[in-house]
């Protein structure tokens, strides 16, 4: 299947690892705001409960965590099987399962970046917005937001390239099915267990760095704008 | 709509403990620095919430601790001008005045604070002065029904003071809202206010219409010249530069730069060494009063002159050399120029 | 150096041969590709058993000394396994089927990369069998992750080693395939250190320490396969 | 040692052009907000690189842009009180202060600024006046050869104020360093600074000696009061309350708050509506000047007189109905009483 | 060799584990601080190379970064060779190279989260320093590092978890010998292909996991320590 070009095979795998790692990273984007914002601002019993749940999929070596994320999430796990029956919504072995994957994997990444940059940001200024009549919804939108862009930018860039790169629990969860969750790393993977197939290799490694380089670069121009415009230049 | 405050509340081992209530009009808040005034605006914007008390404004409880109510900082509709600026740093000085609303009258507080060339800007490209202007800016087009302003001129000029002022009398007088005003500038406060409240190390030292309070704390933070006294009277008119003929017992004097309306009272302080005297028959001074020497005190090479006119007691200080010429005597009929300050002039 | 789904019975072996020869042995386990290639970076390696006798083939092309005289040392077959209590059943395209149900997917190694998925691809198109489930793969990273797909009931049917199907209670065999489906399993050995005690301890291995991969229901290679 | 500044700088549409020299002493930076004061602290701190231009102090050349040369920050000893306070915020009060260096005279600052009960705490729980003492302290304990504050007393209260002006000038005096000092407050101005420098969007206004500066350019940002003169002399004593003798056209005047010492140059303003007419024949005022009637003027109800003392002119102005009883006409010889203004009061 | 019990091979493994991961955490934390610091306040042409160069750990699989690793680093190695030869230090397949895989892997959670926060450091604050004589020496020691000190922790944090749970990377750098490069997650993988080792996997996952949540829980006691002292509180 992997061929001795970039084959359509390989752009197939190229194409479904930057849908499935955007998505991941757009998907998660929400929910690591609000994780980041309440263990940034909130103090609430399990705080830290929380806090060390978000860290988990760092420490667990991949495939444990694909693993658990079967084990959960897969048509006989609990929740997974919830889902189905309630929904239908199936994510083992499908892209939107490689894409939890990423997700979860690149989880950490994300919230710690907001996180920082959350507690970066002067409650004087968030202040400032409610004595001038701004609910919390229009304080997080108009100030909060706006002032933690540069780390949402470095967060979601790191969550990007992780979830370009993200393998063990991916395939752990979702398998390597051509076209629908056979992403850039199953396919690197592949093709690094048949010799002489370093070239697949050479090719679609250089492919995602360039692809993540390419994330890398516009983040960083949007944040350097930001900035320069914050700081007056 | 008047503002009533009274609350308690420990910051590490300063405790505040004040009460006082600020009527429509300008409110100062004075006391040196560290007395506790931005705390006592911040329990009123709602960002500081008070051990105990409570805090109402136009009979709206805003505040109580034992009726367990604490109206959100968003709710209470206050332009509050922070002592530290905190514009967003992240929008346009036009973004920043658009923030609390008001597209109304935008035109003419910006003409106002002379920020019509800033409106694209950030507020990194600001000075000191110009953050200043936008954050009043911000505070005044939120329309609020209450201002909260901690020392909001402090960086401004002399000239750009000279115009403010006037806006925030007439926003004060016209509006009828509340102005809470924490300054250290005596001009400013005595310009503006028609109510003082006087705090010093968090506690209340006095609070009320300002004359009164002027009258029971003479120059506050100040030593009084030595000998001066306090002249109250009631303002009967106001000429045309809007001095105030101001009826005391010592007989109508004219005051520059005095608050409030025909009516209310005003109070100043008579400094004795500014009090000249005069045997003569004429002067053009309008604070001139007959006299009769009542007294005559030596000490070193200055004479301290008791005077009476009628029922009212003064006294006059000068150099021995300047008395000389007066042929001073108990009894002596003269004429004594005074120079009665609103407790403006005279202040380091 | 070992493949790492040798992993139980190696370490009995290689205690039991530590116990006896006094010796120390430390087996670092790992894939396949990954072995031969930390091999061909002069990996402190003194004896090699890989999964597949191409990597060996590989390292010997390298000039790895040591490489080209491997020597067969395991077999395996393959065998099709069922989540928990499965009765034997024949080997048709129907069967298979009716096995995989409707719309679930069928368990296997990566069937271009990992050897159980390249025998396996093999013996299913032998058997016929390879069109019915081609468009339905779950292909995994190793066989040990298809195993555990079954074993969870992720997948109703899947394919690994007999030795896999054993040592895992959750599943059962459905039906063994053919050993000459497919090109012969082959587990080459190759003593890379000209010591002592590799030599001994290759010598335990193809003699007496087979024991324990008896148990573990490897098969022992026909002398004319690698 | 001298302050030698001549620079040129753009900041987006904000054109800085500047060049003048501060003796030591204390040299007042004054101007409107936006002015550009803060840009050129910072150019002489080295925090902003001019695009063109020269800075040196005591003949060290800190900054030539010309000969390539610009004198690391760090190197440059100076202490800068920044009008953003800039304290830093994990270190206590106390470690601030030692920053800079200087645990000689540190028992001495800190009683001055009276912080001695805030040294064990962190910014965050100091008022704005406090944050600004504790800078003004780091600022001096670096031990500098030059002082730069941009506006540092503009929240504290006025006995604080009392308190620091003194030390301030002391040190101008005694340690001879040049103080490049930010205010908008006139009369800080007045009670510490001998140079002025006028700066107004970006470019000189004049600068040197600030009687001379004060004379040239009356009440700067002010508009001087209609007919208002200015007088300058020269300093021939001191009294014991230190109001300064000043030689002047008019006669001997007396002056209060006056910078400098014997011999120096002073000015001061003659407000016609402050000059009070006197009938008579004597006055107990150190102020008074007589006078012939010159000329009469009416204006509505206002009366302008014209006065001749000696070579001088001045006039006076007053109510119609004030001038009556002194029967004026041309020629009338009249004793004047002066409140030269040492452009001190009178500012709003 | 992994016995049902948390046998002596898998202390070495726990123990192994804690040490690579703090040395690799610990040792390129100066390059971290100077990469990020030089990212986040020079320009300098390479600047946006350097940028990808730290991300590409997160883009590429793990298995390539390693084998990436192990062509530079190994004995074979362009760069290992030369080590080899001058200083006679060896990396491949050591305890050392292990630390060297880890801190590769985590390089770039620890120079993001540094970055991120040394860009939120107010340059006034170290401009202030510098009018009072201190030298960029001093004044990265006494103002920028306390200042950072949260982004510090929390890059120590991610990159001592990750080094935690680094696996492919490792495993190929450095293989999984017992008692030098066995770390834990090596030997979760290693349990992982035995069936009925489960109990085994959850031991070690746990231990991991009790591990990096200890280390979490005093970065953020040390954290909020000194948020109290800035903020107020
Ligand atoms: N980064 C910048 N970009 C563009 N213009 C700037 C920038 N910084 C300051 N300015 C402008 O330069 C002028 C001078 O600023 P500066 O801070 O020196 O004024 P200042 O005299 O200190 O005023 P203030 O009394 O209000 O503090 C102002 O008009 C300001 O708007
Ligand atoms: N978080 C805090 N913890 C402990 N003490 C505090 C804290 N915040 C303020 N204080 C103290 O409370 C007192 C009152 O502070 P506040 O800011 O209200 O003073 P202020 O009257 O506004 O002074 P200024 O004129 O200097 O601004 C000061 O003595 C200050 O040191
Ligand atoms: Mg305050
Ligand atoms: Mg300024």
């Amino acid at each position: 299947m992997i061929s001795d070009f970039l084959g359509p095979a390989e752009w197939e795998a190229v194409r479904l690892s930057v849908r499935v790692s955007l998505v991941a990273t757009i998907a998660s984007l929400p929910l690591g705001l609000f994780v980041a914002y309440a263990l940034a601002r909130w103090r609430f019993p399990g705080h830290g409960l929380l806090n060390g749940l978000v860290l988990l999929p760092l420490v667990l070596p991949p495939v444990v965590t694909g693993y658990l994320l079967l084990i959960l999430f897969g048509q006989q796990g609990v929740v997974g099987a919830w889902l189905a029956e309630t929904f239908g919504i199936v994510l083992a072995f499908r892209w939107t399962g490689a894409a939890v994957a990423a997700a979860v994997m690149a989880f950490p990444l994300l919230v710690r970046a907001l996180r920082l940059a959350i507690e970066a940001v002067d409650p004087g200024l968030e202040e400032a917005a409610a004595t001038l009549g701004a609910s919390r919804w229009r304080i997080f939108w108009t100030v909060t937001l706006p002032l933690i862009w540069p780390g949402l930018l470095a967060g979601i860039v790191l969550a990007f390239a992780k979830a370009m790169g993200e393998f063990g629990a991916t395939i752990t969860f979702a398998a390597a099915i051509p076209g629908e969750t056979l992403t850039i790393p199953s396919a690197i993977y592949g093709a690094l267990q048949v010799p002489g197939q370093d070239g697949v290799v050479l090719r679609l490694a250089v492919l995602s760095i360039v692809i993540a380089m390419a994330a890398l670069a516009v983040s960083e121009v949007l944040a350097r704008r930001a900035a320069r415009q914050v700081a007056g230049g | 709509m008047t503002l009533e405050v009274d609350l308690r509340h420990r910051l590490g081992d300063f405790q505040l403990e004040v009460a006082f209530a600020a009527p429509p009009g300008v409110t100062a808040l004075y006391g040196p620095s560290g007395a506790g005034k931005t705390s006592v605006v911040n329990a009123v914007a709602g960002l500081l919430r008070p051990d105990a008390g409570r805090i109402a404004v136009g009979g709206e409880v805003l505040f109580d601790r034992a009726a367990g109510i604490d109206v959100p900082v968003r709710a209470r509709r206050m332009g509050y001008v922070f002592q530290d600026g905190r514009l967003f740093p992240h929008l346009t000085v036009r973004r920043n005045l658009r923030y609390g609303g008001g597209a109304e009258g935008f035109d003419a507080v910006v003409s106002l604070l002379g920020i019509e060339g800033l409106l694209d800007r950030r507020p990194a490209r600001l000075s000191g002065g110009e953050k200043q202007r936008v954050a009043i800016g911000r505070a005044l087009l939120r329309e609020p029904r209450l201002l909260l302003m901690d020392e909001p001129l402090a960086s401004l000029d002399a000239r750009r003071k000279a115009e403010i002022l006037p806006y925030l009398d007439r926003l004060a007088r016209e509006v009828r809202i509340p102005i809470l005003y924490v300054s250290h500038a005596m001009e400013e406060v005595l310009r503006l206010a028609t109510t003082l409240v006087m705090i010093e190390a968090g506690q209340l030292t006095d609070s009320g219409p300002i004359a009164e309070v002027l009258e029971r704390h003479p120059v506050p933070g100040l030593v009084a010249p030595e000998g001066a006294i306090t002249v109250t009277g009631t303002i009967r008119s106001f000429d045309a530069r809007r001095e105030a003929e101001v009826l005391t017992p010592l007989g109508p004097l004219w005051l520059a730069m005095v608050n409030g309306d025909v009516g209310d009272t005003a109070a100043c302080l008579i400094d004795p060494r500014k009090v000249v005297l005069v045997r003569g028959e004429a002067v053009s001074s309008r604070n001139a009063v007959e006299v009769t020497v009542d007294a005559l005190r030596m000490a070193g090479r200055e004479v301290t002159v008791g005077l009476k006119a009628g029922e009212a007691q003064f006294s006059a200080r000068m150099g021995i050399e300047r008395a000389k010429p007066l042929d001073l005597a108990p009894g002596r009929r003269l004429i004594a120029i005074l120079d009665p300050q609103p407790l403006l002039d005279g202040l380091p | 150096f070992a493949a790492a789904s040798l992993k139980g019975p190696l370490d009995q072996a290689a205690e039991a041969w530590q116990a006896a020869s006094g010796h120390d042995v430390q087996v670092a386990y790992a894939g396949s590709p990954t072995l031969a290639r930390q091999i061909r970076q002069g990996a402190p390696a003194d004896l090699a058993i890989l999964a597949h006798p191409r990597w060996m083939e590989w390292l010997a092309d390298q000039g790895v000394a040591g490489a080209a005289e491997a020597v067969p040392f395991l077999s395996n077959r393959l065998v099709l396994i069922a989540p928990g209590e499965a009765s034997a059943a024949p080997l048709t395209p129907e069967t298979v089927a009716t096995l995989l149900g409707p719309d679930d997917r069928f368990a296997i190694a990566l069937t271009d990369a990992v050897p159980a998925g390249i025998y396996g691809r093999a013996s299913l198109e032998a058997l016929g069998l390879w069109d019915s489930v081609s468009d339905r793969l779950l292909e995994m990273e190793n066989v040990r992750a298809a195993l555990a797909l079954v074993a969870r009931g992720e997948a109703p049917l899947g394919l690994v080693y007999a030795t896999d199907a054993l040592a895992e209670p959750a599943v059962s065999v459905v039906a063994e395939l053919p050993v000459d489906s497919h090109p012969a399993i082959v587990y080459p050995l190759a003593v890379l250190a000209e010591t002592e005690a590799a030599d001994a301890f290759a010598a335990y291995l193809t003699g007496d320490g087979r024991v324990s991969f008896d148990d573990a229901g490897f098969l022992r290679p026909g002398a004319d396969d690698l």
